[in-house]
């Protein structure tokens, strides 16, 4: 129940790697036995790339759920600013500032369910929940119900472009994970999302100033989205009004198969990745088995049920071993 | 003022009843208040908005969203990340297995309980991974609502069933005393589930155990069986929701409950019960989920088109809570 | 030392709803002294720190500091203020590690190009003030992983790590055993000497003369009286702080004992708790003592079924228990055992206190399982007369209610069962020296009418005056059984500590 | 096929799996792949009419070194990324149902939703004389086929300054949220000539609404896509009209097109399949397809 005295260097909130990791190798070296095409380089490109937008989505969503809160706006705030970005692109505006406001877009947002949850005392689901149907709604508003395609190639090179054989929004997701890694491992903010998710009440004491601090986390969160939505706006070559529809349930999945616990206090974000790559390799292999959607759906869930019971059974299991 | 001097030595009838009140209402009874208010606005915008049959309209459909909640509340109330995703792909699953024992010819009361039973078993399996292996409700729930749902749509093949007997129809479309009977049916469970909440041993052990769960094991709550128990009733209101909405619809189909999920926890939520378990309550709820359907109403009364009717939707709640949160809550 | 007072408040009043906390409260610190504030449970004592320390703004009244006005409107004001306190609800965080604790909303950054954390540095301070106080444990630790006493130590290495001119120690001691206690004096009597102003809280009476200088009571939210410690008796300040004359603090009497009701044999866990055999009879209070980290609790956790154990077996009124021991069985067959930890383990705060009685009652009150809400109420009510809790209503949620009266609801919620063996982990933790006469005297009933208490008290005073024997832990063993008579406070200091027989 | 040495894969992407409609033409594409010894996978978003997914599919499959992919986008603008991929990788994509603006295709296989929404249109003003309320219940906002069906509806009725529309809500597709909304319409209008709905789930809702409430008679109501349960209600006087846009067809014309342009045959770029409207005079081929009696 309690209690293994824990003797580490490393401040321990930040440093496990979930065991679900090892569940992802095993499934990964499973399928490039079994499914050709799925071990090549270039597939293995391709689920980065899928995974980097998810990966900068459920960023936001792991500072949130750290914090004992939620982010369920991510997925709309995404489509919303993709929306942003395209309208602005079309009306001539430079590519430069389009981005600047798709991202401010979601900061804005982000901004607003922020404030609700630290300063009107808002449960931060009913805050972001609220800032789902608005965003969405703002969405299909702005852009009259359908997607707004066509932009010119230089923005696209965002969503499109490879760097050394890179793609450019997994460089772009790379570099977000690593600043909210950082965040979370060596700035007072993050430290502050962990105390604030272990007990509001302390923090407060300790004179942590502890709303300022949620403002941050969903302006980070919201921040995020947007990015993620100019981006997919570039990959598809047209901002659409819904689609981000459930990115917030894949995002918050992936921060919980991370190991983050939706109780907050601990976790962190290269378990998230893990959790991201769960997903994505997941959907790869299903559409590489060319599974229809019925089948995907069911296995989706039970895998994720059973690798992350498995988890917990074999680190039950090792505990009584070790004891 | 209360001095120390002046122990408490008993308790009036009234103090009792009283005191009994505001733990039941606790600090949900002020979101009755945000519901009349918006009843108050519709009647002044919304035209043929006050009328006795937009009233029983209105609650017919919320009974739906009602009964869901149900289950949903007492999930969140066992705290510590206690949710239910899954109701929605029971709700469908359950009731397209019921649907299918009907046209197959069974009674109509073995359909039914076999829909229920299958609602059932999926909130017991829910129950069963979260307590016995361990998984956080959310991954539990989530790995649920996927498995029912494909299951649903590799049975049916995109089918639907259609065209239900009478006495099937009944619970959905018929009328007792004058009131539909989804509204019958979400009345009666909801005051058998009140009664168990505040009433019973199980209803108290519910909210210790949402408060602190430590606390409740240590005071010999047997905890796991009370999660179960609650799980189960979870899936099993979704079942009785997905019946009633079938025989409404006079029709099955795999893809009935998507996003119900949310729908029922936010009515859970907006009506006071907080994730932070242990806090808010039945009562509560109902405001929740009436002032989602009066929403949703008043928006299609008032002719808002569909594109501003999310945002309306979003921002109605968002500002009615705070609204709440601020003259409500911050002045006590 | 300084000429004016250090601290000054005046007309402080605050009122929660349906309680004046605080009517009116002149209080006064200078540099250099440790002064004492003591009150029975629930007179304002915690109310008035909180307020001290930026928790609670006061409704009236004034603050200065060094004869300055200051506006304390947050905890962080009060830190800047050069205030710290060490709460009496502890005010750590579990998941963080000792060091990220210590030094939680000050935290030392480094001076690179882009500043982060400098936690080599945090982790060397931290590991002198840990050192300082004696606690041989790595600061990168996590919080959730200490015992009590363990984490009380660390609430007074944080409150050191301000430097502030004001210390706050709300029942800093009231988890500790003599020798932290000790060292925490030698700690206080240092700060003292560099002109700090200590205000320290403690319903242990002995202390104050010990660590005292000025003493101030507080009855319902209103100053009774400052005195200097020194001329001032006990009984003295008994009577102020009451109101009355109290019984006798450890009215101990001896009843014949009766059959064996709870006998543990060769118990084992892990390196905690090492081969254990005891046994209590009915009619019998039996103490156990032993220092912090003794494995006093987890072999009260173990026999309760909260954990499981290795070795060995527990026989429970002649019942021995099997495999699925577990805490719900136990209290079913009458085995009530009450936590140290009221905070994280004995209460649902959020809940009213009503609910917090019955709660491990529930099937023993109600069979037909349907609740009545007169009979909850008169049960209730029966026990916050025999505990004298303070509360307005019993719908109260007992997070509102202070330590004290928080510690006596978990006393009441086992009373309420019934049972026939007792494990009281620290069963007057925090509660006042009124209460504790009536609690001593509840638990001698008890004994008279047959039932079994063990009881873990780091209290030598209360082991040495309630306990028919008792025995000592070190390291996990039991190293000593002492009866009534044999025992003194040396002895079972020296074989606490391990200086006989066991590997000291 | 036998020609080639090897059995063709081809992929099949459609926009859900959930709806009668889409199952009607899954089953069209298998048994012409049937036919054509083709070994065919029937894939849709787990998110219904998700388009981003529609793309992530088609990357996957090119990995996957598939021969050929028919494709129905679940968004006209938004698919031409997936399409650009499956080009610049080799691999001919055929499109069905609904247009894509761009990329290189195949060939297009379909009717135009917009069109069929036209001649429904026409119908009811033709019934209404030219006067009349008329509702209209839209479909997933934002869904391709949702905004040709509704511009399509609009683009007559707005002609005729007889008609009035009262409201045009969405009912997102669905049979549970059709009734939904329609009690509420009915609530507000006491009078309502014609409900046009995007699509037959919908238009079933609204039926089994304005049947509680007992004003069948009042109006009439149209559905789309000719599906088993709103052919059933055509019988039965219910639904005025439903339309037929030969979903079966599309998907086995689809995958004939991809195996043509396999073997090296040339294929025309637009393949049209007729729209007919079903109503009382032409049901009965219907029931008997369906195999009701
Ligand atoms: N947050 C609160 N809400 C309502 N009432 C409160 C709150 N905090 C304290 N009180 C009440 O104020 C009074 C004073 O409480 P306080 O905690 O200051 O007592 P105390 O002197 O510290 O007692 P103890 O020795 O038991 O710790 C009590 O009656 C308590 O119930
Ligand atoms: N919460 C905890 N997490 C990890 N180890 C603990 C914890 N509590 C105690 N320990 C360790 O377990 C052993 C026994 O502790 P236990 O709490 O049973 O002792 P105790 O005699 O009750 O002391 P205390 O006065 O600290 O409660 C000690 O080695 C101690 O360091
Ligand atoms: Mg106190
Ligand atoms: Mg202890």
């Amino acid at each position: 129940m309690r209690r293994e005295p824990n003797v580490s260097r490393v401040p321990v909130s930040v440093r496990r790697v979930p065991g679900t990791f090892y569940i992802l190798i095993i499934m990964i070296s499973l399928a490039s036995i079994t499914i050709p095409g799925f071990g090549t380089v270039s597939n293995l490109l391709n689920i980065l790339l899928q995974g980097s937008f998810l990966a900068i989505v459920a960023c936001g969503a792991t500072l949130a759920i750290i914090s004992s809160g939620i982010d369920l706006s991510v997925g709309t705030v995404l489509s919303l600013s993709g929306v942003v970005t395209g309208l602005a692109l079309h009306a001539g505006i430079p590519i430069a500032l389009a981005i600047l406001s798709g991202v401010l877009t979601g900061l804005i947002c982000g901004i607003i369910t922020g404030s609700l949850v630290a300063f009107v005392g808002l449960e931060p689901f009913i805050a972001t929940f609220g800032m789902m149907s608005m965003a969405q709604g703002l969405g299909l508003v702005l852009s009259n119900g359908a997607s707004i395609p066509g932009f010119q190639e230089s923005f696209r090179w965002f969503g499109e472009g490879v760097v050394w054989k890179v793609p450019v929004p997994l460089i772009i997701a790379l570099v977000i994970v690593a600043c909210i890694w950082w965040l979370l491992r060596h700035t007072r903010l993050g430290l502050y999302i962990y105390a604030i998710g272990g007990s509001e009440e302390v923090a407060g004491w300790s004179g942590i100033e502890v709303g300022r601090c949620k403002l941050a986390l969903y302006s980070i969160s919201g921040c995020l989205a947007g990015i993620a939505g100019v981006l997919l706006a570039a990959r598809m070559n047209s901002g659409h009004p819904t689609v981000g529809v459930g990115w917030e349930m894949d995002a918050i999945a992936s921060v919980v198969i991370g190991g983050t616990p939706l109780t907050g206090g601990r976790g962190g974000v290269i378990g998230t990745m893990v959790g991201v790559a769960i997903v994505s390799v997941l959907r790869n292999i299903l559409n590489m088995l060319r599974l229809s959607s019925p089948w995907q759906i069911t296995l989706i869930g039970a895998i994720v049920v059973i690798a992350i019971g498995l988890d917990i059974l074999l680190r039950r299991w090792r505990l009584a071993l070790e004891g | 003022m209360y001095q120390r001097s002046q122990q408490i030595q008993t308790l009036t009838h009234n103090e009792i009843s009283k005191g009994v009140a505001t733990e039941v209402f606790g600090g949900s009874g002020s979101r009755f208040l945000l519901l009349v208010g918006l009843i108050v606005v519709l009647s002044f915008i919304a035209p043929n908005f006050l009328s006795l049959n937009n009233f029983i309209n209105v609650f017919r459909q919320a009974s739906l969203l009602l009964i869901m909640s149900i289950g949903m509340t007492l999930v969140i109330l066992t705290g510590r990340g206690g949710i239910d995703l899954s109701i929605g792909s029971v709700l469908a699953l359950s009731s397209c297995m019921a649907a299918s024992a009907l046209k197959a010819g069974l009674p109509v009361t073995v359909s039914i309980i076999i829909g229920l039973s299958i609602g059932a078993l999926c909130g017991l399996v829910n129950g069963a991974l979260v307590t016995m292996v361990g998984l956080p409700a959310f991954i539990a729930t989530f790995g649920m609502m996927q498995i029912a749902r494909g299951a649903v749509l590799l049975y049916m093949k995109g089918a639907i069933i259609y065209g239900f007997s009478p006495a099937f129809r009944f619970i959905g479309a018929g009328h007792l005393f004058g009131l539909p009977m989804p509204v019958i049916v979400a009345g009666v469970l909801f005051a058998v589930f009140t009664f168990v909440l505040y009433r019973t041993p199980f209803g108290k052990e519910v909210y210790a155990i949402g408060a602190n769960r430590i606390a409740a094991e240590l005071s010999g709550v047997r905890v796991n069986r009370v999660l179960l128990t609650v799980y189960t009733i979870s899936g099993a209101m979704a079942a009785c929701a997905g019946l009633v909405y079938i025989s409404r619809l006079n029709a099955a189909e795999s893809v009935i409950g998507q996003l119900f999920e949310l729908q029922a926890i936010a009515a859970t939520v907006i009506g006071g019960t907080s994730f932070r378990g242990g806090e808010g309550g039945l009562i509560g709820t109902i405001a929740g989920a009436l002032i989602i359907t009066f929403l949703n109403n008043g928006m299609n009364l008032l002719g808002i088109s569909s594109l501003w009717q999310l945002f309306v939707l979003g921002s109605v709640i968002v500002s009615g809570v705070t609204f709440d949160m601020y003259f409500w809550h911050r002045s006590r | 030392m300084g000429d004016g007072p250090l601290l000054k408040m005046v007309g402080i009043t605050k009122e929660f709803p349906g309680v004046k906390a605080l009517k009116g409260v002149d209080f006064e610190l200078r540099a250099g002294e440790v002064h004492v504030l003591v009150g029975e449970n629930g007179a304002g004592k915690s109310t008035l720190m909180k307020i001290l320390s930026g928790v609670y703004r006061p409704d009236s009244g004034r603050i200065l500091i060094n004869g300055k006005e200051v506006q304390i409107t947050s905890p962080r004001k009060a830190q800047e203020s050069g205030i710290a306190t060490i709460y009496q609800e502890f005010n750590l965080i579990p998941y963080l590690s000792i060091v990220q604790n210590i030094f939680l909303g000050r935290e030392l950054m480094t001076n690179t190009a882009i500043p982060r954390m400098n936690y080599r540095e945090m982790r060397v301070k931290a590991k002198e003030l840990l050192d300082s106080l004696g606690i041989q444990i790595s600061p990168d630790t996590l919080v959730k992983d200490l015992s009590m006493a363990q984490r009380q130590m660390i609430e007074v290495a944080k409150a050191l790590s301000l430097e502030a001119r004001i210390l706050i120690m709300d029942e800093p001691t009231s988890a500790l055993t003599s020798r932290e206690i000790e060292h925490l004096f030698d700690i206080v009597r240092a700060l003292k000497a560099s002109g700090m102003g200590i205000i320290y809280i403690s319903h242990r009476l002995e202390e104050i003369e010990r660590i005292g200088d000025r003493v101030t009571v507080l009855r319902d939210g209103e100053v009774i009286g400052t005195k200097d410690v020194s001329g001032l008796s006990t009984e003295e300040l008994i009577t102020m702080m009451v109101g009355r004359e109290i019984g006798d603090l450890f009215p101990r009497e001896r009843v014949s004992k009766g059959e064996v009701a709870l006998k543990v044999e060769h118990l084992s866990r892990r390196n905690v708790v090492k081969d254990v055999s005891l046994e209590v009879h009915y009619g019998e209070i039996v103490g156990l003592a032993g220092l912090v980290g003794s494995g006093r609790t987890e072999l009260a956790r173990l026999i309760f079924g909260a954990d499981r154990f290795d070795h060995g077996e527990i026989v429970i009124s002649g019942r021995r228990v099997k495999g699925d021991h577990n805490p719900s069985a136990s209290v079913r067959s009458g085995l009530s055992f009450l936590p140290e930890d009221r905070k994280e383990q004995g209460l649902c705060l959020s809940l009213s206190v009503a609910n917090n009685v019955i709660l491990a009652s529930l099937r023993r009150l109600f069979p037909h399982r349907i609740t009545s809400p007169r009979r909850e109420m008169n049960v209730t009510l029966d026990y916050v007369r025999k505990l004298r809790i303070a509360i307005p209503s019993p719908f109260r949620a007992v997070k509102s209610l202070s330590g004290g009266n928080q510690q006596k609801v978990v006393l009441a919620k086992w009373l309420c069962t019934q049972s026939k063996v007792f494990i009281f982990d620290e069963p007057t933790r925090g509660i006042d020296v009124a209460a504790k006469a009536e609690i001593h005297g509840l638990m001698n009933e008890l004994a008279e009418q047959g039932a079994a208490i063990l009881m873990i008290s780091s209290e030598l005073p209360e082991i040495l005056g309630m306990s028919d024997r008792i025995y000592v832990m070190h390291e996990g063993r039991i190293v000593k059984e002492f009866t009534r008579d044999e025992a003194t406070q040396e002895e079972i200091l020296r074989y606490a500590m391990g200086g006989v027989g066991g590997a000291a | 096929s036998i020609l080639a040495g090897k059995q063709y894969e081809i992929a099949f992407i459609v926009k859900s799996l959930t709806n009668p409609f889409w199952i009607d033409m899954k089953a069209g594409a298998e048994s012409a792949a049937k036919d054509l010894n083709v070994k065919l996978q029937t894939m849709a978003p787990v998110k219904a009419d998700n388009v981003e997914e529609q793309i992530r599919m088609i990357e996957d499959l090119i990995q996957r070194k598939i021969d050929a992919i028919v494709l129905a986008p679940a968004d006209t603008k938004g698919i031409i990324p997936g399409i650009e991929k499956a080009n610049q990788a080799g691999v001919p994509v055929v499109i069905v149902n609904t247009k894509a603006a761009g990329g290189k295709i195949v060939s297009f296989v379909g009717a135009e939703n917009f069109d069929a929404a036209t001649m429904i249109a026409e119908r009811v003003v033709e019934k209404l004389n030219g006067k009349g309320k008329v509702v209209i219940l839209e479909g997933v906002p934002a869904a391709q086929t949702a905004i040709d069906r509704k511009n399509g509806f609009l683009s007559v009725l707005k002609k005729y300054s007889g008609i009035e529309i009262l409201a045009s809500q969405t009912a997102n597709f669905q049979r549970a949220e059709g009734m939904m909304v329609m009690e509420n319409l009915l609530q507000r209008f006491p009078h309502i000539d014609a409900v046009l709905c995007a699509n037959d789930e919908m238009a079933l809702g609204a039926l089994e609404a304005i049947d509680a409430a007992g004003r069948l008679k009042e109006m009439i109501v149209t559905g789309f896509d000719a599906n088993r349960d709103a052919v059933v209600a055509v019988r039965d006087g219910r639904l005025f009209l439903t339309c037929d846009q030969n979903s079966a067809a599309q998907g086995s014309e689809g995958v004939r097109a991809a195996v043509r342009y396999l073997n090296g045959e040339s294929v025309p770029a637009r393949i049209v399949t007729k729209v007919i409207l079903v109503d009382k005079t032409n049901v009965d081929s219907y029931l008997k397809k369906y195999g009701i009696k």
